[in-house]
């Protein structure tokens, strides 16, 4: 028995000993050429170059290695292929994409490499594609998946109508751009909203796909008199949809935009003046959360700009998570790592505490909640939830000026 | 080079490519596998312009035959094998129905023509979401072969070599003097006796059945298919850059040029991680203009000059 | 009966009456001139007989078998040929594998037959470094590969359009006497358009003239050549 | 792609197209102002914004012969341009449209004298690829720059509306038509009336012969591409001052233009002005309908091959 004890501790010693040397590889694939995964790319390094400056994990250095995925699907597979077996990371992180993620999956199953996933919300696909636990409890999923999002909407939406009395929605209409994004934010609001409250939605071609004019959907939404009108296209749509509804004179009592992110110069924009929007990060909330001012002042002290998108506070956020979770497993062995992941409690920069709970179909999803926050000044403030609201709602709309 | 070298460098090259797997880890074989995919599109591309037709539709002949292999595989559960077979079937079943109208067009109309039945075969998966699942694509329940990197690399070869037997087949038969001289000129070309239709009607649904194999290949190696991924318009320009890097009218060309840039971008992309698209657009740029004939064009008249001068 | 046969064959494009109201026939052995001034259209009517173009109007008959509406190539299989005047060898391939489409196509041949053959027609034309790449040959010998193209068909007729242009004297005199001996050895009717008229004197039995698209003369070249139409057609076509 | 070029450039020409797509816009207009009098709007302000960005693209092709794939990123590269004269000089786009057209025709002809002269002779595929180099080089180079965010402008007269009866539409878009009309109504003037066009035109049809009576090809080359380059750059411009601009968004753009290149058949500006408004007419309809939106894309598309459908029948009847 004492013998056996000696041996185990001894094994120990030299597992910690050999962890010892060399430094903690963290793999990470985003789509470069694009401005958020850049941006992921860049809080990553900035979280990673923080926890070295502060000693490292365990006394060892963080080292981030980072793999283009070009938002396609093979170069994600040779992505993690190349992380996995030529860099031999001891943890994975990264993504955006959901084609891309669910092209990934199969060869993340193969190597079973603890990974948090800071995107990928596409349920049908990805969380399908991944199955249940335990087949997948090395996947945490710190992204909400579509459906989350779309509860979140419907319980803030309750909130906000419950503590603003004259905000009264009984009318919702959804203009989406048609591809993949848009389609599941349809069909997800669609299944969500379409049991309380009337709703109906159109398409529309996104101008990232080339597209250039919205009056069919926004003539579709004018007949429909919505008391909700949202729109979940990308950054390129956001100011010409509203140009083009202030020509139409198309005024709804709310005006939401759900794209990914918004260009950085639309807050210049008189007219994007009291629209309200989606996300999970947003600069206002550095005012509520040291954590998020933290984060956001030393981004703009190493990049010169602040974030685009939540993205980058997502990416972060997954690096302190992981640091986090091998201090408390005391290394980076898998099934330890993945129970000290499972007991995450992380203050993040979104303005609240991330923990690991089980979705719909995986064990381990992170981030549920969203916010809604409305352009005021041209800044975003987060009006719901309430914990963390930072101004007073503007309702109605003020129709164009 | 002698003849015998000429001889036994296929099988060499053939060889290496076979036994790769058992020198290689699995990231060179996963970056392997998608330069396989492109190199076999581009061979198939080649078949066809060897009859003077510029086809601008690789993609969507190739989406095709992805969502051929998807949905045979979820609606009619067919096994992985068959239901590359059937896409390549598909693919050639909607070659030949069109062939009938669009193979009587030539050049920059031919050339528009497919690409926009490439645009359109995407609008109906993407619009017809009943049946193929829209736009958010179609997950394949499990790969081929469970995933193992080794054989997938081997079926990506495989479409390669499938794709070389069937242009050295081209080359060998009396299909390279009706493509060639239906190339050279029409009016010369049916004096000879050759009926244009039909062998114009052979190329193009062979390299569609082609096309849509490695499709279907392709999805049962990635286990997903959506139309934004699948129906890429760099399914078509990339393979048409390859095969005139490499050098068009032969085998080898195309491969070369696959080769080349395949490598070339998964190489830019680790030394060079922001702004490798850049480098690999400069130098599309410098080898057509350096080197217009191909790697392999160029090889063939040093050879042709050396032959002139002894 | 001739091998082929037209009759009141008339080609229109837009406004222009390129082929006005032919009818000529040419039989097996015969070598006959078609001869004009430029534009006359002695050109699109070898493209009408050979299926390049369809006849406004007017029938053409082969063998007996009207093939009027008969594809080009079918023509080509039936026993048609011709040469071209803008030449284009197939690129990429020798001198040998230029004459190999003939038999590979008209007469069905596997490759190895037609290899063959093409070897043995370009031996009887005096075409040698079969595995020449077309690019080499001279102008002569492009000549001969072009007469040797069309003779692959085995045709029983066979059109020459301008072949002796860009050839000096002895190299005219040697491609008359070849396009001679293959007439009287494989008993084709050959016609033969050409612009100098020694080619003319000494190659046919028999000749057309055409002017505007009409014929304005048929007889032996002695008879046609003293034809004040004729002569005024080429004074007015040179003037 | 190198068509022989029948029809004269400058001249519509007494072709049935112009003729058949007048009769469907009428019909088309008739059907439309009954039921929806606003997809009429739209269809003719999107056909505008086609028809603007394709006719440059015309000009290159119908004259030097080149199938230009970077057609729509020299378009981006003006847009950005532009945006920085309104950034940091403050320069209106409708200001800053002659000094953005004047450095993308420079640009224009360093672009031809470093590439597309050496390939000119080269077979057209090659061309093709030349500038598709060219297309991936630009826009990325962009994307490396100013990263893939979009930016815009934000100009208050965009948003111009007009109202008729109850229902309002926005009105700046005819901007594009106006330019469209102007684009080619300017051309056929040069082509027609200049020195310099007459010379451009001659080129065009038959290099050779132009050459034969003492015109400088090369030369001519060069002038036109850089005047196409400045004119897409002049349109570029026009684009920013609506839409939003970001590294890949030009792509889209030369695709569609080379499309309708094509339908209008390869030299025929003013053909690009119907083609562009069945298209855009079509477009805007089938967007009206709800809930097939999205089968918008492929009108398009079937048109042209329609078009090109008829056209080879027809051309194989003569």
């Amino acid at each position: 028995m004492r013998k056996a004890f000696v041996a185990i501790a001894c094994f120990a010693l030299i597992g910690a000993a050999a962890f010892a040397q060399g430094v903690i590889k963290l793999g990470a694939n985003w789509p470069l050429g694009d401005v958020s995964g850049m941006e992921c790319s860049k809080a990553a390094q900035l979280a990673v170059d923080e926890i070295n400056k502060a000693g490292g994990v365990l006394g060892k250095q963080l080292q981030l290695v980072v793999v283009d995925d070009e938002g396609k699907g093979d170069k994600g597979v040779a992505a993690i292929e190349k992380l996995a077996t030529v860099d031999k990371v001891d943890v994975l992180l990264g993504g955006i994409a959901s084609g891309v993620a669910v092209a990934q999956v199969p060869i993340m199953k193969k190597y079973q490499i603890v990974t948090v996933a800071t995107g990928a919300a596409a349920s049908a696909s990805v969380e399908k594609a991944l199955g249940p636990s335990p087949g997948s409890d090395w996947y945490f999923h710190l992204h909400p998946w579509d459906y989350n999002q779309g509860q979140s909407y419907f319980e803030g939406w309750d909130a906000i109508q419950k503590k603003y009395p004259n905000v009264k929605i009984s009318k919702i209409f959804l203009a989406y751009e048609e591809g993949a994004f848009g389609k599941s934010s349809f069909d997800a609001s669609n299944a969500i909203f379409g049991s309380r409250y009337t709703f109906d939605g159109a398409s529309f071609k996104s101008a990232l796909q080339g597209g250039s004019d919205y009056s069919a959907a926004l003539e579709a939404a004018k007949d429909f008199k919505p008391d909700l009108f949202i729109w979940a296209g990308y950054a390129q749509d956001a100011l010409p949809l509203l140009e083009q509804s202030k020509a139409m004179k198309f005024s709804p009592p709310i005006y939401l935009g759900a794209p990914p992110a918004w260009p950085t110069d639309i807050g210049k924009s008189p007219l994007a003046e009291d629209i309200m929007l989606y996300g999970m990060w947003a600069p206002s909330i550095n005012d509520i959360s040291p954590i998020s001012k933290k984060f956001s002042d030393s981004y703009v002290a190493a990049n010169g700009t602040g974030p685009t998108s939540y993205f980058a506070a997502l990416s972060y956020s997954a690096v302190y998570i992981i640091a986090d979770a091998i201090k408390r497993a005391r290394g980076t062995d898998r099934e330890k790592l993945i129970s000290a992941l499972e007991a995450t409690k992380y203050a993040s920069p979104l303005g609240e505490t991330i923990t690991f709970t089980p979705s719909k179909i995986i064990k381990h999803q992170g981030i549920k909640n969203q916010k809604i926050l409305q352009w005021q000044n041209g800044r975003q403030e987060v009006i719901w939830p309430f914990e963390v609201q930072s101004k007073p709602l503007v309702y109605p709309l003020p129709s164009w000026k | 080079m002698t003849k015998a070298v000429r001889r036994f460098l296929p099988v060499v090259v053939i060889a290496a490519a076979v036994v790769f797997p058992f020198m290689a880890g699995p990231y060179p074989l996963a970056v392997a596998q998608s330069v396989l995919i492109s190199m076999a599109l581009a061979v198939s591309w080649d078949m066809l312009l060897r009859s003077g037709q510029i086809s601008f539709g690789i993609a969507g002949f190739f989406g095709i035959g992805a969502y051929g292999a998807a949905l045979t595989t979820l609606k009619l559960s067919a096994s992985p094998i068959i239901s590359i077979l059937l896409a390549g079937a598909c693919s050639a079943a909607v070659a030949f129905m069109l062939g009938f109208v669009i193979l009587r067009l030539r050049k920059v109309y031919f050339a528009i023509t497919t690409l926009a039945l490439a645009e359109i075969f995407q609008v109906i998966i993407h619009n017809w979401g009943d049946f193929t699942g829209g736009p958010e694509g179609i997950v394949l329940p499990s790969l081929i072969f469970n995933g193992d990197a080794r054989s997938l690399y081997w079926l990506a070869l495989a479409s390669v070599l499938l794709a070389c037997a069937l242009s050295a087949l081209f080359q060998r038969s009396r299909l390279r003097f009706a493509l060639t001289a239906v190339r050279n000129n029409e009016v010369s070309a049916r004096s000879s006796g050759i009926a244009i239709f039909s062998y114009l009607m052979i190329a193009f649904v062979t390299t569609s059945f082609l096309q849509g194999i490695i499709g279907g290949i392709h999805v049962q190696i990635y286990g997903y298919a959506s139309p934004d991924s699948v129906f890429d318009a760099n399914y078509t320009l990339l393979p048409l850059a390859m095969a005139l890097l490499g050098g068009t009218y032969s085998t080898p060309g195309p491969v070369l040029g696959a080769v080349l840039l395949g490598v070339a971008s998964e190489y830019l992309k680790l030394k060079i991680p922001y702004g490798h698209l850049v480098v690999y657009g400069i130098i599309i740029v410098l080898v057509i203009l350096l080197l217009p004939a191909g790697l392999y064009g160029q090889y063939r008249k040093r050879v042709k000059a050396r032959a002139a001068h002894a | 009966m001739p091998d082929l046969q037209t009759f009141a064959l008339t080609k229109r494009f837009g406004g222009l009456l390129a082929v006005n109201n032919v009818s000529f026939s040419l039989g097996r052995g015969e070598i006959l001139g078609v001869i004009g001034p430029n534009g006359a259209g002695k050109t699109t009517f070898i493209n009408l007989v050979s299926g390049v173009y369809a006849p406004s109007s007017g029938r053409i008959h082969f063998k007996g078998r009207d093939i009027t509406n008969l594809a080009a190539h079918k023509r080509a299989r039936a026993g048609l040929a011709r040469t071209f005047q803008i030449i284009h060898p197939l690129e990429n391939l020798n001198v040998v594998e230029n004459v190999m489409p003939g038999f590979l196509f008209t007469r069905r041949s596997s490759l190895k037959e037609a290899r063959k053959s093409a070897e043995a027609l370009c031996g009887s034309l005096g075409l040698g470094g079969l595995d020449r790449d077309v690019s080499e040959i001279t102008m002569l010998e492009t000549k001969k590969l072009e007469i040797a193209h069309a003779l692959a068909n085995d045709p029983s007729v066979l059109f020459l359009d301008e072949v002796m242009a860009g050839l000096n004297v002895d190299e005219t005199t040697e491609v008359v006497r070849l396009v001679q001996s293959v007439a009287r050895e494989k008993n084709i009717g050959v016609g033969v358009v050409e612009h100098v008229m020694s080619v003319i004197r000494d190659l046919t039995h028999r000749v057309i003239v055409l002017e505007a698209g009409e014929i304005i003369a048929a007889g032996p070249y002695e008879e046609v050549a003293k034809n004040p139409r004729v002569i005024a057609a080429y004074l007015g076509g040179a003037a | 792609m190198r068509v022989v070029v029948t029809r004269s450039i400058a001249r519509p020409g007494r072709t049935w197209q112009p003729v058949l797509l007048i009769a469907l816009t009428v019909i088309g207009t008739a059907a439309i102002s009954v039921w929806k009098p606003t997809a009429l709007v739209y269809g003719v302000q999107r056909a505008g914004l086609y028809a603007a960005v394709a006719i440059p693209m015309a000009l290159i092709l119908g004259i030097v012969h080149i199938v230009n794939l970077a057609h729509g990123e020299l378009m981006m590269v003006a847009a950005y341009l532009s945006y920085f004269a309104a950034r940091l000089l403050g320069l209106d786009p409708f200001v800053s449209l002659v000094p953005v057209a004047v450095v993308m025709a420079i640009f224009g002809l360093l672009v031809y004298l470093l590439t597309v002269k050496h390939a000119l002779k080269a077979p057209e595929l090659n061309q093709l690829i030349l500038t598709f180099g060219l297309a991936i080089a630009l826009s990325q180079t962009v994307n490396l720059m100013f990263t893939s965010q979009s930016w815009k402008l934000s100009l208050g007269y965009v948003s111009a509306s007009a109202t008729v009866g109850d229902v309002s539409f926005g009105v700046f878009d005819f901007v594009y038509v106006a330019a469209a009309i102007a684009l080619a109504a300017g051309l056929q003037l040069f082509l027609k009336r200049t020195r310099m066009g007459k010379a451009a035109l001659a080129v065009g049809q038959n290099p050779r012969g132009a050459a034969i009576v003492g015109i400088d090809v090369g030369k001519t080359y060069a002038f036109v591409f850089a005047l196409a380059v400045g004119l897409v750059g002049g349109v570029g411009s026009l684009f920013l001052a609506k839409q939003a601009i970001f590294p890949m968004v030009g792509g889209p753009y030369t695709m569609k233009s080379f499309c309708l290149v094509a339908m209008a058949g390869v030299g025929n500006i003013v053909g690009i002005l119907y083609c562009s408004l069945a298209l855009g007419l079509a477009e805007s309809i089938i967007d009206g309908i709800r809930g097939y939106a999205g089968w918008s894309n492929m009108v398009f598309f079937v048109i042209i091959i329609a078009t090109i459908l008829v056209r080879s029948w027809r051309e194989r009847k003569v």
